[in-house]
């Protein structure tokens, strides 16, 4: 075990992977830059700074993936790949598809997301589920350190090109990191807290509000279960599910918009799948359908916090029981 | 010259078969076998000639437009021909249909018919090829159009700052689909654009084949040995529509005309039957056999089941 | 009353807007040549073609919309909207909020989508749920002529972004259309077919899907109801959940990929708002998480059709017979 | 030179607000009371000289780093700054924070932070200008990063063909973030880029205040009379880091001070005084005036209260 934060854990991630395979390579706008520790071990040519130019960024990522190299680019901020869409969703999506399974894409596409900086709509704006959304894309979201390292080693290793997003709340907290070559497999879920009476389902830093509110929750007698999806495609639907029909309560948790988030899709496979075993109305909490505003009180207020997570379960309960 | 002859006469047969094969699609889709399509009919030259230019270890990234980069490069025309028209036997086995058929043991690879992806791509497919140590440039295919996205400027900015060697060709055909390359840019000519990347870029007339060829091969020398893009605009023109049917009313007939009247299989026949290198017979022989295999392709693609539903989610993942 | 098609329809509306608004212009790959009546009447400067590139076409919209313009452009194909994200994601769906209100964004982006031209997955995509979760866009698609014309008056009449989807499969078929203006405002599902025993939730030519399976239903002495959603955002709620209320079955059924689709949306706002009223699990129907093929048969069976819909909604009566 | 001298020492007066209005930034970056932000300076040459060459009637896109053309322009520093800090009394609320404040009311429209973006809105708000006969021309401010955007290459291709008059300014820094221009570009000057368009470009010394005044005025009135786009580069320099804090430990140190000896402020300043239009006094006194309007700014900014959470889904839709 070593303390590591989320954004070192990374760094830690693609030197191993780097060391261990040397068709990884590195770049994007400033990589080589804010990690030259990584252009310093493995040279100039496979950790490389970009113009800025995500389109390209992304393209050359594909183009490479699919001809022997195994890329992993910076895309900085989430809302920037909105100019590399066309090439993770036409080309890296689609085109092993396209091509009846000729090419494959291994490639990594890193992206910081949600509030944090106080810089605003343009850099913090959650879009993983655009990406659960499009075929042949892998999307994934670690609430902690370890399991950013972790993940991030599945992801260089898998096969599919992998959206990673990063947190901005958890980039500079301190974690747990266990030493070595430890692989967090995709599609499967963490539970964070054990519980009977509610399940709270979220991922990235609202797993942390998650936990403070179960925390509160069991100073109320309520137990709590706290599910950290870690990858959202593949999504482990069998631990959502088994959790569920254990608690019989649902409340999904996010920092994205809520209208047509991860949130629904998770609300609506329960509904689908575990119907039966709900003893109350599902609840979603997460972001308004608004941009999200710089200023400090603002953003902090568009995402949930523990004691709106802790009330809407206290809610739920209170129905099961009256 | 003599070296050359036979040569030519390759290339005029490679460029028959690409206008028998399309007019097959034609056919097809006619009939109702094959659904929306782009033919390259007046553009066998520019396709034909360049890649006849290209070494065998070099790989191609092709577009919509594709017929005679893949025919050239010796793609099976009874398999395009199958995928076409969405059959198993195709080389994607039916998920491509006609618009991004990729060929990856032929080294055609990566197609997209996202117009300007075969730019965002190229940089990425030579940079596999100088980091893992392998030969061979990579040559990409696009049109006037594609050359007004803004991946055409990241690509080649790219391409030049990390000497890349891609070949780039722009294949001018005078329309994007149903605008004028007119209502789209201010130039005539999309290699006054490569210039001021600082890479070599010239335009060359696109309906001569053996033009065509010599300036490819030196282009390609040119990457090969630098390491660096170039930028060759073939000049040519789409003579049937953008996709079938299409009855192109909104064409300028006069303009049109005169590029039908400079046919690029007319012009290499006319010159080699001039010079005395090829007969008529020998040319009537040569479509014979053309028609012989386009025939046999199309019984191959007929016979050819479509997929069954269970391919509808194989190779979505590795 | 005349019989138009949807892509008539489309015209028809135009014209007629951009008549009674001088500040209605028209741009996009083509729009010129295609619509060439439009130029006609309107004059080569308020309908033109532009260079092939998506991104500025947009951005060209969105500078006009937020400085006295009223552009429509069109996309062509979805996916082809790719290309341009950052001007309707960032820029159109943003800018009004980040300035605090100073500007306002009204224009419309048309764009065809869905199954039926066999092209590929690459002109075939289904991607409006993108844009329903996203902020500040709104987000149409007609089932039929009339309201497609309808909804393209509300859309160039709306003060906001207007995400216009036009389904493909509908485009060519025609269908009755009332004369002169008539518009039909956003948020209003239409009950395409009322009934009592399960409500089938739909939109785009999926709609077609679910009335052919109510008329087999009605065979089997199944009443359904059919909901024809029209505008994806914002989302009719209200008549959704008087639906579910009344017949306590819901079936979503579309044609884009279920993960995180607006069927996920309509799902997850069941389960939470008339969850005490659901006498069964919610079923969705939708597309794989896979590209569509070009191939004929496999792109038809991407789309769920009226057999598997009608299928779906006899399981769920029978759950509640049983 | 008479009827210049009062006009240079308001070049200078304005210089020297950005630059008190920046380091009051730093300091509120510093205290904790200001979020990421990104100073100018170094660059308050190219943004002050080229806003006095606009007209009033002029519309202005500007980008990240805007202090200097809100400024210049005559926005009130205590607005900006609330705006900064996320306060109600800023020019949008506190929705904006630093990166994308805009102001309708003093012609600076639709300011994004998607670097490129501002590019790529240009050619929509100079169309809104022609089509409903409205006089000013679109003065557009981007970075050299914003130059290797695809909007560049599809912004300027489409206002050269539609006419459009847009005045494009990109003020090379030398720096995109924390990449080099050199690591993404091959040449030194993003005009060069320009000129391929058929467009006039030119690159002018962007520290130097009267003379990237007098050649925006030049390029302002070829796009007023032509109506068309013209691409104006002012070579500067970006002397702080990229955002607060930035140590650039990334920065070579030779290069950054031959150009903090060229300040713009500096040489403006010393400029007029060799001139003897200025004299030591004089400019003390202007330094006073300054730094007491942004005291007054500070002060405004810090009473102006944080909006309330209702104002969380405020102005999304209209
Ligand atoms: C991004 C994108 N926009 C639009 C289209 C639709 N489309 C297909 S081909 C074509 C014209 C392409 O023109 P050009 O690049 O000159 O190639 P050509 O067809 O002339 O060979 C268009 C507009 C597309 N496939 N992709
Ligand atoms: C599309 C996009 N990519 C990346 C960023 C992050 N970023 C903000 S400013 C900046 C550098 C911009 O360089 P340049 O255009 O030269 O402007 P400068 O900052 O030098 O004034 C970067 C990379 C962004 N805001 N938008
Ligand atoms: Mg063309
Ligand atoms: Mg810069």
């Amino acid at each position: 075990m070593t303390t590591l934060t989320l954004y070192d854990a990374v760094g830690a991630a693609l030197t191993e992977e780097m060391r261990r395979d040397q068709t990884v390579i590195a770049f994007g706008e400033g990589i080589a830059t804010k990690r030259h520790d990584l252009v310093q071990e493995f040279g100039a040519l496979r950790v490389r700074n970009t113009p800025l130019a995500e389109g390209i960024i992304a393209g050359t990522a594909v183009g490479a993936a699919g001809t022997g190299l195994r890329p992993v680019i910076d895309l900085l901020f989430a809302p920037f790949m909105c100019y590399a869409m066309d090439e993770i969703v036409n080309s890296a999506g689609k085109l092993r598809f396209m091509s009846g399974g000729q090419f494959s894409f291994p490639l990594v596409a890193l992206a910081q997301t949600g509030a944090g900086w106080g810089v605003g709509a343009q850099h913090n704006h959650n879009v993983e589920a655009w990406f659960v959304h499009s075929p042949g894309l892998k999307v994934v979201m670690p609430s902690n350190p370890a399991d950013a390292k972790g993940l991030l080693k599945a992801a260089i290793r898998d096969d599919n090109p992998v959206m990673f997003f990063l947190d901005i709340g958890l980039l500079y907290v301190p974690g747990e990191v266990p030493a070595g070559d430890v692989v967090v497999p995709f599609g499967k879920a963490a539970v964070a807290r054990e519980g009977t009476d509610v399940s709270l389902v979220s991922y990235g830093k609202t797993v942390l509000h998650c936990l403070q509110a179960a925390e509160a929750l069991a100073g109320q007698g309520i137990s709590a279960e706290v599910i950290d999806l870690r990858s959202l495609k593949p999504l482990d639907e069998d631990t959502i599910l088994a959790s569920v029909r254990k608690t019989g309560r649902l409340v999904v948790v996010h920092e994205a918009n809520k209208l047509c988030g991860v949130g629904a899709e998770i609300a609506a496979l329960v509904a689908e799948q575990a119907f039966a075993a709900l003893k109350a109305p599902i609840v979603r909490l997460g972001g308004p359908d608004a941009p999200v505003a710089s200023s400090y009180p603002l953003e902090q207020a568009f995402v949930p916090q523990a004691e709106a997570i802790a009330a809407a379960a206290v809610r739920l309960c209170a129905r099961q029981r009256a | 010259m003599a070296t050359q002859t036979p040569d030519q006469r390759q290339l005029l047969e490679q460029m028959m078969l690409v206008r028998a094969y399309e007019e097959a699609i034609v056919a097809g889709s006619q009939a109702g076998k094959v659904p929306g399509t782009c033919t390259s009919v007046g553009q066998e030259a520019a396709a034909v000639g360049v890649v006849n230019a290209l070494a065998p270890e070099d790989l191609i990234l092709t577009n919509h437009r594709s017929s005679g980069h893949l025919l050239a490069r010796g793609a099976n025309p009874g398999r395009m021909l199958a995928e076409v028209m969405g059959r198993s036997g195709g080389y994607c086995g039916g998920h491509s249909g006609s618009l991004h058929i990729s060929v990856k043991e032929l080294g055609v690879v990566l197609t997209s018919t996202i117009v300007g992806a075969e730019l965002s791509l190229a940089p990425g497919v030579a940079l596999s090829q100088k980091m893992l140590g392998r030969p061979g440039i990579v040559a990409c295919f696009f049109g006037d159009g594609a050359a007004c996205e803004g991946s055409f400027h990241e690509s080649i900015n790219l391409a030049a700052l990390w000497n890349l060697p891609v070949l780039y060709i722009c294949e001018n055909n005078h329309w994007q689909a149903f605008v004028h390359r007119r209502e789209a840019m201010c130039k005539d000519h999309v290699s006054e654009w490569g210039a001021s990347y600082g890479i070599p870029s010239r335009t060359v007339d696109g309906n001569d084949v053996a033009a065509v060829r010599a300036a490819a091969q030196e282009a390609a020398a040119q990457v090969r040995e630098s390491g660096r893009p170039y930028l060759l605009e073939t000049y040519t023109y789409r003579t049937r529509g953008h996709f079938e049917p299409d009855d192109q009313a909104y064409v300028d007939p006069a303009e049109r005309e005169a590029w039908v009247a400079r046919d690029p299989i007319k012009l290499c026949r006319e010159r080699l039957i001039a010079e005395g290198s090829l007969s008529a017979v020998e040319a009537d022989r040569l479509a014979d056999k053309v028609a012989t295999r386009i025939a046999a392709a199309q019984a191959f693609a007929d016979a050819s089941p479509f997929p069954s539903t269970d391919a509808l989610t194989r190779h979505v993942y590795a």
